[in-house]
């Protein structure tokens, strides 16, 4: 309502500054205050779309004009459906099943005889083994300090590249692209070619470290030091992803807050910890959120790096579930595994929410 | 956004040149071993007379279906990142701005989160016998089906926080002014999340490019994509790293084209569809 | 005493020149009104003042101190922004506070500033709610005692009125003019609406095109203005412009007829644009001017008659409501002495 | 050996086997009449070239067609699942399956024995049996020839050689060593790190250290379970025996191993051949080639092969198989059940085998191995393979081997990094296995705890 009233006074004006190209710009000037009044009048005559809209205007038949009114009518009421309906159709489609056939498989036991599979039951046997299951509770602990560790420094490093990027001045598209480069490879890639700089006694790593006339490092080899060189391969590899969706909300930010509190007397200090992140806080959510599921699920990586070792060093779940689900196909407790991963997750996520609430508050 | 000047400008300025060098090093490490040979790889040595001989190797040995895998790649990256913004947009669109009982809204996101935890170990098998069931075994078309499914739940949160940070009234001034929900939705809600559905995008588009499990099971070697081509390099008993470098370094370069044509199309239809 | 000096400042986009040779002289507690239509660089200069953009060329100084390389936060200012730019993750009571919060003002001190500004501007119930739970007017009102709160050298409004209907805007109008004068603060105030210019200002400073065109108190722009212009910017409704020549004599002729003139011309004989404001044409039998009524807008206190003229649309403004009928024939003269006159090249002003 | 002699080597490849073609198709080629054409999987290994090579022969010989789905390796094992039980017909008509996981589709039922389809069909006596790596017997669910049904064959015989540097040991005056302990007195003198290491072995979690500890523990006479033929799965990985294998394998990787032992994989270890710091080593024959390319080695020609060490001396070195299999699903065509046996026993005959060899892969014929290849330099491993065949046995001939290798693979990892002692490496290690075997319902039983 507001903005309508505002725009009969000032919209062009309005719209240059809030740099919203939107349809309503048209009502500033006068002049031009009839073409808008009139494409909308196309909208009411119903054209969901802009290249409909012109199709709209330009037809000449007024029976032409009436069907595809009616087409859209029936879009525009029930909008619902026709928004939703598409994905929830694909969900039914490609996940239901899968999902049902893992909660089954998780309660029985499986083998094969004959060619045919053999199901039985056996919840409950899966479920004490579950309970007695040391290298599963020892994966499950280093994939959460592998998933706090790599999470908390991509999240950092990721927003401060976000928005860094945003407060250049030209070149930002460029940054975008170059610091988007490691996502592009594909994990089995980054995987092995880690390895090979991380190789105790060719790689580029130790070269390095004993250029600057230290000891070669042990990367991989230590148990010390073998989660933490792979949370370093992961915070590399997944900073970008975080940086992407981060910096994409900066980009959205409304410039006047921040020039307001500019004005206010923020410092840059002030206006990333009191204004950005708190209005970036939604996306801050999200790419938490997917990072943590990422973390929970990784595999290439450690499998190439270390496949798990040194002794359980970074064994973490989903390569337990490798060994368990696919090298020694045990179907039903695998399929306990990962529901008992997903549930993991979850707690975990919200482990972590809590904690972000509570310091929030604090 | 932030207006940096002075020494903050330069420290700005250097930590940025900082991290670009750290995030690009490893892959320009990883483009100088392309042209080496194995064992000038393996020694770690650093000049060495370059060679095309891992280039030549994975593009036109008789093993290789690089291009081939490179062209399945591209269509089903290309076709399902169309598809999963267009599903995806929607979805997030209808779940932020329209009034959906809570338990329709909370139980989709919930679902989608889910099966987005879901280990793919454990989605192949059931999907193998889907797409054998409808007879799509083997085709790009049942993969594209696939990726859109994986990428459904990212796309969905990412575009519903960008939604979420856009004011409403905006929209709502639009449909007082008589657009209707979807004019007020393509005309004005969607050119001003145009930053972030490039990122979402980006990501779905980089997600299916790399994808491996589900594209190892789905295809057959004449529908294999690069992923799994490049998965032929780390063999049992050793890793050809200088083919692997080579054919990453291969496989980034559609990409990044692709990627970057993928921005100016998106660009391009939305101020089409705001200002014209 | 002056308080805001801009000295010949200028604003440069790449090859644009949004802004060129600015020079305006703002005294201690004036009021001051940065008024042209859109696009004319009235925002951008009230921008580099406020810091929020770089100055191309040319000094601007605050309070005797030259603020070219200072921060936004270093130039003790306080902005009122069109979209008012509250921050919409804090309360109402918090977006007050917030520039006290970055300075480190203590507590209390802070709660009673909020405090008050909540009472002047009458926002004590609404303290504890987020933006977007306000109307409109109300965070209008906010973005005020956002600005309020600091007790700052300079206000700054960026067409603060603009997004609020008609009838809260004239009520905010008087608002923001009863603030100013309780406070005595410096203001700058952009705005592209000439009746908030007029209404408000201590003196207003007319932008076309990226450079000043006139400066003056809003009587003096409207009895003299520099050009054409601003005579057609200033004033509702807008001044008629008839066309019309000086004579060798220094008379004028307008319509065939030569009346004797509004005194010294500084051109010699040729053709002229004779601007006449609405309310200095009276009915006379032997007036120059005639034509038919087309429009008769009747407001109450009074009464716009709109004709066709000499080939041009004509207004006249009469007190009351006379009974004037569409289709009439009507017969004005002008007040020879109100006349002014206007080079048809260029517009600049000839008396 | 990888594919970086695709250049190099295949042009070699192609002329050799035009040469050979020409004259010889007439008469020594079997024939083996028209056949559907038929698809075949198959990793992308070091011997897919040799492989590939030999099925455009066959192509080229019959004129029948053989589709190649070549796929990396961790996609073989999800291949074949995925054609043999979801029903319906197999769209592979011959599949390779690793040693360790081929049981997993003997006992599931999913491959049809080879004799079922062709009454006729027999391994020629040349072709080596890999200790009955391709027989399976359903009643006792275990490989052996000797009761159970023709399943498959070896496509390539894997086992692992001892590698030295010829080079070098004949600089220094050394002995190639017959027992762990002669290993260790030659490491003594070549142990230099970083530069050069004395001897390297595989320590890296799963299969990497527990396929490179059989050598060990078979070598001192250790076994994993009592009797596996015949039913008895009493755990016996805690004996003194492993104990003694267990002690040296860890002496072994202490005294002459890099500093990184615990995470040394196949890939490190054969880097470190080719770029020349290991002096001595143990690793697989597939392997061997890539030490002569220039592209790929910086030790060309100077690498020779032996076989493994023994316990003591007069002792019998032990050999573990890691063969693959090549076999067909029960669910493949009937015409393509028909294809692969044409195919398989083309491709077992002396003149295919030897074109195989010199096409990189690795023969499964002993005749292959006493002809004159053998004394060609490039195949100087060919007698040491030859010396070693006696004493290989199949590990893990049961179902739940690939769950065992784990356990093994994460404890004797954890003993050489010191995690535990070797002792209760060992008994933690029984009681992962015996809980295995228990839950199966397998007869099962423990040795008393090693003192730790």
């Amino acid at each position: 309502m507001k903005a309508a009233a505002a725009l009969a006074t000032g919209g062009s004006d309005y719209c240059e500054t809030s740099s919203t190209r939107i349809c309503l710009a048209r009502e500033g000037a006068d002049e031009k205050n009839r073409q808008y009044s009139l494409w909308c009048r196309a909208c009411a005559a119903g054209a969901p779309s802009a290249i409909w809209c012109q199709l709209m205007t330009s037809a000449e038949s007024p029976a032409a004009r009436r069907a595809l009114g009616s087409i859209t009518d029936l879009l525009d009421r029930h909008i619902g459906w026709f928004t939703l309906g598409p994905a929830i159709l694909l969900l039914l489609l490609l996940t239901v099943y899968p999902i049902i056939n893992v909660v089954l498989m998780a309660g029985s036991s499986i083998h094969f005889e004959a060619g045919q599979e053999v199901w039985k039951f056996a919840l409950w046997s899966n479920l004490r083994e579950l309970e007695h299951d040391r290298i599963f509770r020892v994966a499950l602990r280093n994939t959460a300090i592998y998933a706090v560790a790599s999470v908390l420094i991509e999240m950092a490093l990721g927003l401060g590249l976000a928005i860094l990027v945003s407060s250049m001045r030209r070149m930002k598209g460029f940054m975008r692209t170059l610091l988007i480069v490691p996502i592009l490879l594909p994990p089995v890639a980054i995987g092995s070619m880690w390895k090979l700089m991380y190789s105790f006694d060719f790689g580029v790593m130790n070269q390095v470290v004993t250029g600057l006339g230290f000891q070669p490092v042990n990367w991989l080899g230590s148990t010390s030091l073998a989660l933490i060189s792979v949370i370093i391969v992961d915070v590399w590899h997944w900073t970008p992803f975080v940086f992407l969706i981060l910096f994409a909300a900066v980009e959205g930010l409304p410039t006047e807050v921040i020039e307001a509190a500019r004005i206010d007397g923020a410092r840059t200090y002030d206006i990333v910890f009191k204004i950005i992140i708190p209005l970036l806080k939604p996306a801050i959510i999200v790419a938490a959120l997917f990072r943590t599921i990422l973390a929970f699920k990784v595999f290439d990586e450690i499998f190439l790096l270390t496949s798990g070792g040194p002794g359980n060093s970074t064994e973490v779940v989903s390569l337990y579930l490798y060994q368990v689900f696919f090298e020694q196909n045990q179907l039903g407790y695998g399929a306990l595994l990962s529901l008992a991963i997903i549930t993991a997750t979850i707690v975990f996520i919200l482990i972590g929410y809590r904690v972000k609430s509570a310091t929030e508050a604090s | 956004m932030l207006v940096l000047r002075g020494y903050s400008r330069l420290i700005g300025i250097f930590l940025l040149t900082l991290s670009a060098f750290i995030i690009v090093a490893p892959f320009l490490w990883v483009a100088l071993q392309s042209f080496k040979y194995e064992i000038q790889i393996l020694q770690g040595t650093w000049f060495t007379e370059p060679t095309l001989h891992n280039y030549v190797d994975v593009l036109w040995s008789q093993r290789s279906d690089f291009l081939k895998n490179v062209l399945n790649s591209m269509i089903v990256a290309g076709v399902s990142t169309i598809c999963v913004l267009v599903v995806g947009t929607l979805a997030a669109y209808s779940l932020a701005r329209l009034r959906w009982k809570r338990w329709i809204a909370a139980g989709f996101l919930a679902w989608t989160l889910v099966f987005n935890m879901i280990p793919p170990l454990t989605l192949v098998g059931p999907w193998f016998l889907i797409f054998r069931e409808i007879g799509l075994l083997q085709s790009l078309f049942a993969l594209v089906l696939t990726h859109i499914t994986l990428n459904l739940p990212m796309t969905v949160w990412m575009m519903m926080a960008y939604f979420n940070e856009l004011p409403r009234d905006i929209e709502e001034a639009a449909m007082v002014d008589g657009c209707r929900r979807i004019d007020a939705f393509w005309r004005v809600s969607l050119p001003l999340v145009a930053p972030g559905l490039i990122a979402a995008g980006v990501l779905a588009f980089v997600f299916s490019w790399n994808e491996f499990a589900v594209a190892l099971n789905l295809t057959s070697r004449a529908t294999a994509t690069v992923p799994v081509a490049i998965a032929q390099f780390s063999q049992q008993y050793e890793v050809q790293n200088g083919q692997m470098a080579a054919a990453s370094v291969l496989s980034t370069i559609p990409a990044l084209l692709l990627m970057f044509f993928g921005q100016k199309f998106i660009i391009q239809g939305l101020t089409m569809g705001a200002v014209k | 005493m002056t308080h805001v000096l801009l000295r010949n400042v200028e604003k440069y986009y790449g090859a644009v020149h949004a802004l060129s040779n600015i020079n305006i002289e703002i005294a201690n507690g004036e009021f001051v009104v940065l008024v042209g239509p859109s696009g004319c660089g009235k925002s951008t200069l009230l921008r580099m003042i406020a810091g929020l953009e770089d100055i191309s060329g040319g000094d601007i100084s605050i309070a005797g101190r030259r603020v070219n390389d200072l921060e936004p936060r270093e130039r003790d200012i306080a902005m009122v922004f069109q979209s008012y730019a509250l921050y919409p993750h804090m309360k109402v009571a918090r977006n007050l506070g917030f520039s006290l919060e970055l300075k480190k003002t203590p507590e209390l001190d802070a709660q009673k500033a909020i405090a008050n500004a909540a009472k002047i501007l009458g926002l004590d119930p609404y303290l504890d709610r987020f933006p977007r739970a306000l109307s409109g007017g109300q965070r209008q009102r906010v973005a005020m005692g956002r600005a309020i709160v600091r007790r700052p050298q300079v206000f700054l409004f960026d067409e603060p009125l603009s997004n609020l209907d008609a009838q809260l805007r004239v009520h905010m109008r008087t608002e923001v003019r009863r603030l100013h004068q309780e406070l005595a603060a410096t203001s700058i105030y952009v705005t592209h609406d000439q009746v908030e210019a007029m209404t408000m200002a201590d003196r207003i400073v007319v932008l076309e095109a990226g450079q000043i065109v006139q400066t003056g108190s809003p009587l003096e722009l409207y009895e003299r203005p520099a050009n054409r212009f601003v005579a057609e910017f200033i004033g509702s409704p807008s001044i008629n412009i008839l066309p019309g020549r000086i004579l060798d004599t220094g008379r004028v002729e307008i319509a065939g007829e030569s009346l004797p003139g509004p005194g010294p011309v500084g051109a010699k004989s040729g053709a002229v644009d004779v601007g006449v404001r609405p309310e200095d044409l009276h009915p006379a039998d032997d007036g120059a001017l005639f034509g038919v009524v087309s429009v008769v807008e009747r407001l109450g206190a009074e009464t716009y008659v709109f004709m066709k003229c000499a080939d041009a649309d004509l207004c006249w403004r009469v007190p009351g409501t006379p009974k004037i009928n569409i289709g009439e024939t009507l017969r004005l003269a002008v007040n020879e002495e109100r006349l002014h006159l206007f080079r048809p090249e260029d517009g600049a002003r000839l008396n | 050996m990888g594919s970086t002699r695709i250049s190099s080597r295949l042009p070699s490849a192609a002329l050799f086997l035009l040469t050979l073609s020409a004259p010889a198709m007439a008469d020594s080629f079997l024939n083996v009449g028209k056949q559907q054409p038929i698809t075949v999987l198959i990793n992308a290994s070091p011997w897919y070239n040799g492989f590939q090579a030999v099925a455009r022969l066959y192509e080229k010989q019959t004129g029948n067609k053989v589709n190649l789905e070549v796929t990396p390796f961790p996609g073989m094992l999800e291949k074949v699942r995925n054609a043999v039980r979801s029903g319906g017909t197999s769209p592979l008509d011959l599949v390779n399956i690793n040693s360790s996981n081929v049981v997993e589709f003997y006992a599931g039922g999913f491959l049809e024995p080879l004799t079922d389809i062709d009454p006729t069909f027999k391994l020629p006596k040349q072709v080596l049996g890999f200790v009955d790596a391709g027989c399976w017997d359903a009643k006792k669910q275990f490989r052996t020839c000797a009761s159970g049904k023709l399943m498959g064959y070896a496509p390539n015989g894997n086992v692992e050689l001892f590698y030295y540097r010829k080079d070098v040991f004949d600089k220094m005056g050394l002995k190639v060593p017959k027992t762990f302990d002669e290993v260790i007195a030659n490491c003594k003198k070549l142990q230099n790190p970083p530069k050069s290491y004395g001897y390297i072995v595989r320590g890296e979690k799963g299969d990497s250290i527990s396929y490179d500890m059989y050598a060990f523990l078979l070598a001192y006479g250790a076994k994993d379970v009592a009797d596996a033929a015949n039913g008895d799965f009493t755990v016996t990985i805690n004996s003194p025996q492993a104990k003694q294998a267990l002690d040296k394998f860890l002496a072994v990787e202490k005294a002459c191993g890099p500093a990184n032992a615990g995470s040394l994989g196949q890939g490190d270890l054969i880097q470190l051949i080719q770029t020349g710091k290991a002096m001595q080593a143990q690793a697989v024959v597939a392997a061997f080639p890539s030490f002569d390319q220039p592209q790929k080695s910086a030790v060309v020609g100077q690498v020779d092969a032996a076989p493994l060490p023994a316990a003591k001396a007069g002792g019998k070195p032990g050999v573990a198989i890691g063969s693959w299999v090549s076999a067909i699903p029960k669910n493949a065509s009937e015409a393509g059940k028909k294809g692969a046996i044409a195919f398989s026993k083309w491709f077992l005959t002396y003149k295919a085998q030897y074109a195989y060899a010199k096409a990189g892969g690795i023969p499964v014929r002993s005749d292959v191995f006493e002809s004159d290849l053998k004394s060609k330099p490039q195949f100087r491993w060919m007698q040491a393979y030859l010396d070693e065949m006696p004493y290989g046995r199949q590990m893990l001939g049961y179902t739940e081997g690939p769950a065992v290798t784990q356990i093994l693979g994460l404890r004797f990892n954890q003993a050489l990094i010191g995690e535990l002692s070797a002792a209760a490496a060992l008994n933690k290690a029984a009681k992962d296995m015996y809980a295995l075997f228990k839950k199966d319902g397998r007869k099962t039983g423990m040795l008393p705890p090693l003192a730790e």
